[in-house]
């Protein structure tokens, strides 16, 4: 039976007290509203006045640009008025992300990654200042935006604004357009800092009925070039394994749809396609479609006409010239500049992309792997979503059917039925700096979960996920292994000098590699020699600005000339 | 830093060569100076690295380019500035590449 | 097709900077004349001490050369490097090159071995100076990514001819050491734009600290070492005079500009927004010959 | 010790020795030899060697060499080293300071006896091209001379502090300390106590090749470096 006096818009009339609340605390100040826009010394104001304690507030921290001028004003509130709020957000990237807890402001977290302020995040959890809810991929978080962890307050970030409140992200639009439609259709209020107010907006990302206040922030927001690689840094042993890469995984699944990880490993593939690979005629037969940030060491293959299409989760600084002047390539707007979509990008890599390839620090003997680290607490953002075959995919491409097959042949039962699988393939030199084995035993995310009291070790890629294996030493095909210990020694096979390959049963990894479970350079026909950094289609930043035509803009700190 | 010497017998030996130096002394990278040997029956691999330590994995690397290439007559020397087995192996293949054999094995 | 100097070791720079097969080196890593020091503080040596000595051709010219390896300890000039350095300059004297080439990269004195390096770096200086008195040409080919800082840029500025690429800085101190004295405001040592907009090739060239500006190519390294063979500058009191003129009109042209880009406008360079980005050939042209006078 | 104290003791009254920014310029009487005049620049208060003050003393040295033919200078050390300041990297101080040591050079050959004196402090950059491009370099007891002190040196070296202090116990060549420079040969002498027989010492001596190496090796604190040389001549 229905209670005949409940109330069915208190989330309504919650929003319509707050900003009546508003109105009247910036009416006070003598500046006052001006139809959405408040000023910037009236931010901490408006937040004490539409916040309630206890609220989930959504902070814009995105994986590149962030809500800094936001969450600054945010730690400002005084904790005797607003405490006890639940933050979620896709990335913890400012000190002040985690000030927040800090101040006695905020008390809850749910995330899914934190790559600078892991370690001090860790200090707090083990402290007791944060819970955490939970560590999500950013496609989950995003979900649960629509589902149960619906943000009542969002601080947001966009390029400009007009009067209506109309917003423009610009090339960067990430997160924005997930949190703000989560935010506005559920009695929610949306703030957004800009670094620009403009009569008419270049175009209209987040329509203006969406967004409550508008504030004109003092600074352009912080925003991190992440996915520049000074190919300077690529070493030969790189080289080589990218050689390995394109010859013994590309070439040989057909691979047309990827998405890569942002690691020199797959910058070194990036830049081997114009040479390598368009020695080996495979240009046109691989990597035509992407879903990838704007990485500057693909603009060589892009010139040479590898690539048709890339769709981006947030764009790169210095390529906004570049990208605007190829929107055959990449996604545009109207006005020319890059339309970015984490939330979409990341559905795309997920159910559209034949392969994913990406470093890692740890792989274990099963093959899952993971990046955690004891004393750090930092998710893995987009990777698991890569990272993970797509279950509920049901188109087929020929290297998704090839990859299928050689995970099904010979198998019955349930396995006989056909279907494909994506391609994960964990690309890892053996060592990693200063000597730390990229193979071990038992993942450190063992102890992390232990320490962080977490229900469930932090994995990246799961080894049932991971199809290949790729270090210098070669490829392991875990699609072919049909016992865990076949899996096992082709782990080990491949796993170097380090423990774990040292221990690897000899007679047993030559017979995997005689059944070409396990290949090495030289059974892919590579010869280690070539392997230099001359086959690099670009050797530095400058390389790379020159392969452009002077479109690409690089930052001033990769500028070394 | 740590001091490492392996001695293999071998059976090829290459013919008469110069000193031959790859790679640098440099941050993850190594020097391998390869030189006619006092006994030609032999390759000596002698090692300088920064770590200490990976003893176990040198000699791991050393048997290796050993069982690939059976030098003799052969002296390696190398100092190491903490590069991984990868670009060791890399280094001593490219010494080895640069060494010429009347008969034996073709590399 | 072109080879790029800042990729190469100085040994391999050395092998395509002279004739083909001319080189011949004096005291080579087979002879290991290495630091003692060095294993003392526990650090590897190398068998060359980081650089390679030797004499060989250039269009067949005889010269004597000296490379240094910018990744062993920087460059760094210790006891027996700064020796070698000694030795080859003094040889010179007595075997008459036509040219000495010094391909240099470093930053200066080796630290683990300080004080043999601060007075080698004086010893390389007189004894460079001796070699310009007896009449024959010291040229200096700067092309490494570590650059010629700290001592070596001393060295480099007492030889007749500097060659550098846009990829090479020459100066005194590193940007690191300035900006931990004084703070980001005074020098942003993580702002490489404005690094080599302050110590690299182009501001160089255009201010006629180095002689020559050429691409990152061994050819082109190459052709500018053989143009300047034989090519000396005797070091007269008449030439200092002038040097110091000039410098004292630079400090007056130029002592308030607070970043490069000031200075080359002053110089008259249209569009020298545009100067980083250019080409080395599109450099060679920009400055009128009286640009000092008119700035 | 500080400037005057100095002059004083070298040189009584008989000077015209005076301080402009850091830096000293003048003439002195050499005590003893009537009529005898000597060149003295200098600098004074730890001065840190920018563009001004290399050129400054580069022009007493010209102006020397131009004016006067043959009268013996005399260099005075205090100096922090090289003036850590983006102002002068943009004009290119390494040429600036070149051109002093070209000037010492220069007056070297051009028959002036060139004698250094450290009186105070000398690092690194600072001191290469004054002190140690003189014909001989000289120093008082209690100076200092170093590239960089011990703590800094460990940050940078990643080298522990109590290996390095160890070590420079027995091995003069990275420790501050003007012992380690006369060991190497750097410093020909300590002038102790009565300063004038140094100087007039240091003058009388008429040798103006570089003979450091030869004097690090006799002095067994630098052993390998003239070796080396010689072995590259003989090469």
């Amino acid at each position: 039976m229905m209670a005949p006096d409940r109330i069915w818009n208190t989330q309504a009339q919650s929003r319509a007290r707050r900003l009546a609340r508003a109105a009247e605390a910036l009416g006070k100040s003598g500046i006052g509203l001006r139809g959405k826009q408040v000023a910037a010394d009236d931010t901490v104001k408006l937040l004490t006045a539409v916040l309630e304690c206890g609220d989930r507030v959504c902070l814009e921290g995105n994986n590149q640009k962030q809500a800094d001028f936001l969450a600054r004003a945010l730690t400002q509130l005084d904790p005797a008025q607003v405490h006890d709020l639940h933050m979620v957000q896709s990335v913890l990237a400012l000190p002040e992300h985690l000030d927040l807890f800090e101040n006695g402001i905020a008390s809850k977290l749910d995330f899914s990654f934190s790559g600078p302020q892991s370690a001090r995040l860790a200090k707090m959890v083990s402290a007791g200042r944060i819970q955490i809810g939970a560590i999500h991929t950013y496609l989950e978080l995003f979900a649960r935006y629509f589902v149960d962890l619906t943000p009542r307050i969002s601080l947001v970030c966009a390029q400009a604004a007009d009067a209506q409140g109309n917003l423009f992200t610009g090339p960067n639009t990430e997160d924005t357009p997930a949190i703000v439609e989560a935010t506005a259709f559920k009695g929610g209020i949306v703030i957004a800092q800009v670094n620009e107010m403009l009569d008419h907006l270049p175009r209209v990302d987040i329509p203006g009925d969406w967004v409550n206040f508008v504030i004109l922030a003092p600074k352009p927001n912080v925003i991190e070039p992440l996915f520049t690689r000074d190919p300077a840094q690529i070493s030969e042993i790189q080289v080589l394994m990218a050689m390995m890469a394109i010859k013994g995984l590309y070439a040989e699944y057909g691979v047309q749809r990827l998405n890569h990880g942002i690691g020199f490993d797959t910058a070194a593939i990036e830049l081997l396609l114009p040479t390598y690979a368009e020695s080996l005629g495979l240009k046109g037969k691989i990597c035509q479609h992407w879903a990838l940030n704007p990485h500057p060491a693909l603009i060589p293959a892009i010139e040479a006409g590898w690539v048709q299409s890339i769709h981006s989760f947030g764009s790169e600084l210095g390529m906004e010239n570049y990208v605007s002047a190829r929107s055959d390539v990449f996604f545009t707007g109207a006005d020319g500049s890059l339309r970015s979509n984490r939330a979409m990008s990341q559905a795309a890599g997920h159910y559209a992309c034949d392969m994913f390839i990406g470093s890692t620090l740890q792989i274990d003997l099963n093959g899952h792997s993971s990046t955690a680290t004891a004393g750090r607490i930092a998710g893995f953002g987009g990777a698991p979503n890569m990272g993970a075959d797509a279950r509920g995919r049901r188109h087929a491409s020929p290297a998704w059917l090839k990859a299928g097959a050689q995970a099904r042949q010979g198998r019955g039962g349930v396995h006989a039925m056909p279907r494909g699988q994506k391609l994960v393939v964990q690309i890892v030199e053996t060592f990693r700096e200063h000597m730390q084995p990229a193979f071990v035993e038992t993942l450190d995310a063992w102890k992390l979960a232990e320490q962080a009291k977490m229900e469930i070790p932090p994995v990246m890629i799961y080894g049932d996920d991971v199809t290949h294996i790729l270090t210098e030493e070669g490829i392991a095909n875990l699609l072919l292994c049909r016992t865990d210990e076949e899996r096992e020694q082709a782990i080990r096979g491949v796993a170097g000098y380090t423990p774990v390959g040292l221990a690897r049963d000899k007679r047993m990894v030559e017979n995997l590699r005689d059944r070409g479970i396990i290949r090495r350079a030289e059974d892919l026909g590579i010869d280690k020699r070539q392997a230099t950094r001359s086959l690099l289609a670009a050797r530095n930043m400058r390389d790379l600005v020159r392969a452009s035509g002077g479109l690409y803009n690089p930052p001033k700190r990769f500028r070394n000339w | 830093m740590e001091h490492l010497k392996f001695d293999f017998a071998g059976e090829h030996a290459p013919q008469n060569f110069k000193a031959i130096l790859v790679g640098v002394v440099g941050s993850g990278n190594l020097e391998v100076l390869m030189e006619p040997g006092a006994d030609p029956a032999h390759c000596t691999i002698s090692i300088t690295t920064s770590a200490r330590g990976f003893g176990p994995i040198w000699e791991a690397v050393a048997q290796n380019f050993h069982s690939q290439h059976q030098l003799a007559g052969v002296a390696i020397s190398i100092n190491d500035m903490g590069a991984t087995p990868a670009v060791v192996s890399l280094r001593l293949d490219q010494a080895a590449a640069s060494l010429s054999f009347t008969a034996g094995p073709a590399l | 097709m072109k080879l790029s100097f800042s990729e190469l070791s100085a040994r391999e720079r050395v092998a395509h900077l002279l004739d083909a097969g001319s080189f011949t080196e004096i005291l080579g890593p087979a002879e290991r004349v290495v630091s003692p020091h060095l294993a003392q503080l526990g650090v590897p040596f190398s068998f060359d001490d980081g650089v390679v000595i030797g004499n060989g051709t250039l269009w067949g010219s005889k010269v004597l050369i000296a490379a240094q390896e910018g990744e062993f300890m920087g460059g760094g000039v210790g006891e027996v490097h700064g020796a070698k350095l000694v030795g080859i300059l003094r040889r010179a004297v007595s075997t008459r090159p036509a040219a000495v080439l010094v391909l240099a990269e470093s930053g200066g004195v080796r630290l683990h071995e300080a004080n043999a390096g601060l007075i080698a770096v004086s010893e390389v200086m007189r004894a460079l100076l001796d070699v310009r008195a007896a009449g024959i040409p010291v040229v200096m080919l700067i092309g490494g990514a570590n650059g010629c800082f700290g001592g070596m840029g001393l060295i480099a500025r007492c030889a007749d001819h500097i060659v550098m690429s846009d990829a090479a800085r020459m100066s005194m101190s590193g940007p690191e050491v300035i900006e931990s004295s004084h703070g980001v405001e005074e020098y942003d040592s993580r702002d490489r734009s404005l690094v080599w907009r302050t110590t690299g090739g182009k501001h160089r060239f255009l201010m006629g600290d180095c002689d020559r500006l050429v691409e990152d190519d061994m050819g082109a390294f190459r052709a500018a070492a053989a143009a300047l063979l034989g090519d000396s500058k005797a070091l007269t009191l008449e030439g200092l005079l002038a040097e110091h003129a000039m410098l004292a009109k630079r400090i007056e042209c130029f002592g308030d500009c607070h970043d490069a880009l000031e200075i080359w406008q002053r110089l008259g360079v249209e569009h020298a927004e545009q100067v980083t980005d250019m080409e080395s050939d599109q450099m060679q042209n920009l400055l009128s010959d009286n640009a000092m006078e008119a700035a | 010790m500080n400037w005057q104290t100095l002059v004083q003791s070298l040189f009584g009254d008989a000077h015209t020795i005076e301080r402009k920014g850091d830096v000293l310029s003048g003439t002195a009487q050499l005590p003893g030899q009537q009529g005898q005049i000597l060149a003295v620049v200098g600098t004074t208060d730890h001065a840190p060697i920018g563009v001004e003050t290399a050129l400054a003393q580069a022009k007493v040295i010209l102006d020397t060499v131009q004016k006067h033919p043959g009268r013996a200078i005399l260099l005075l050390v205090d100096t922090q080293g090289q003036r850590l300041r983006h102002r002068d990297e943009l004009l290119c101080i390494n040429r600036y300071m070149a051109h002093m040591g070209c000037c010492v050079d220069l007056a070297r050959r051009s028959g002036h006896r060139v004698i250094a004196l450290v009186y105070d402090q000398a690092l690194s950059g600072g001191f290469i091209t004054s002190g140690l491009m003189a014909d001989t370099c000289h120093a008082l007891p209690e100076a200092e001379i170093r590239v960089m002190r011990l703590p800094a040196m460990s940050r940078v070296t990643k080298i522990s502090e109590d290996v390095l202090e160890a070590l420079s116990l027995s091995n003069p060549v990275f420790a501050p300390g003007v012992e380690n420079y006369v060991a190497m040969g750097g410093i020909a002498s300590l002038w102790r106590g009565d300063l004038q027989s140094g100087l007039l010492a240091a003058l009388a001596d008429g040798n103006i090749t570089d003979q450091r190496a030869v004097l690090g090796a006799e002095r067994g604190g630098r052993k390998l470096s003239n070796a080396v040389t010689q072995r590259v001549l003989a090469a």
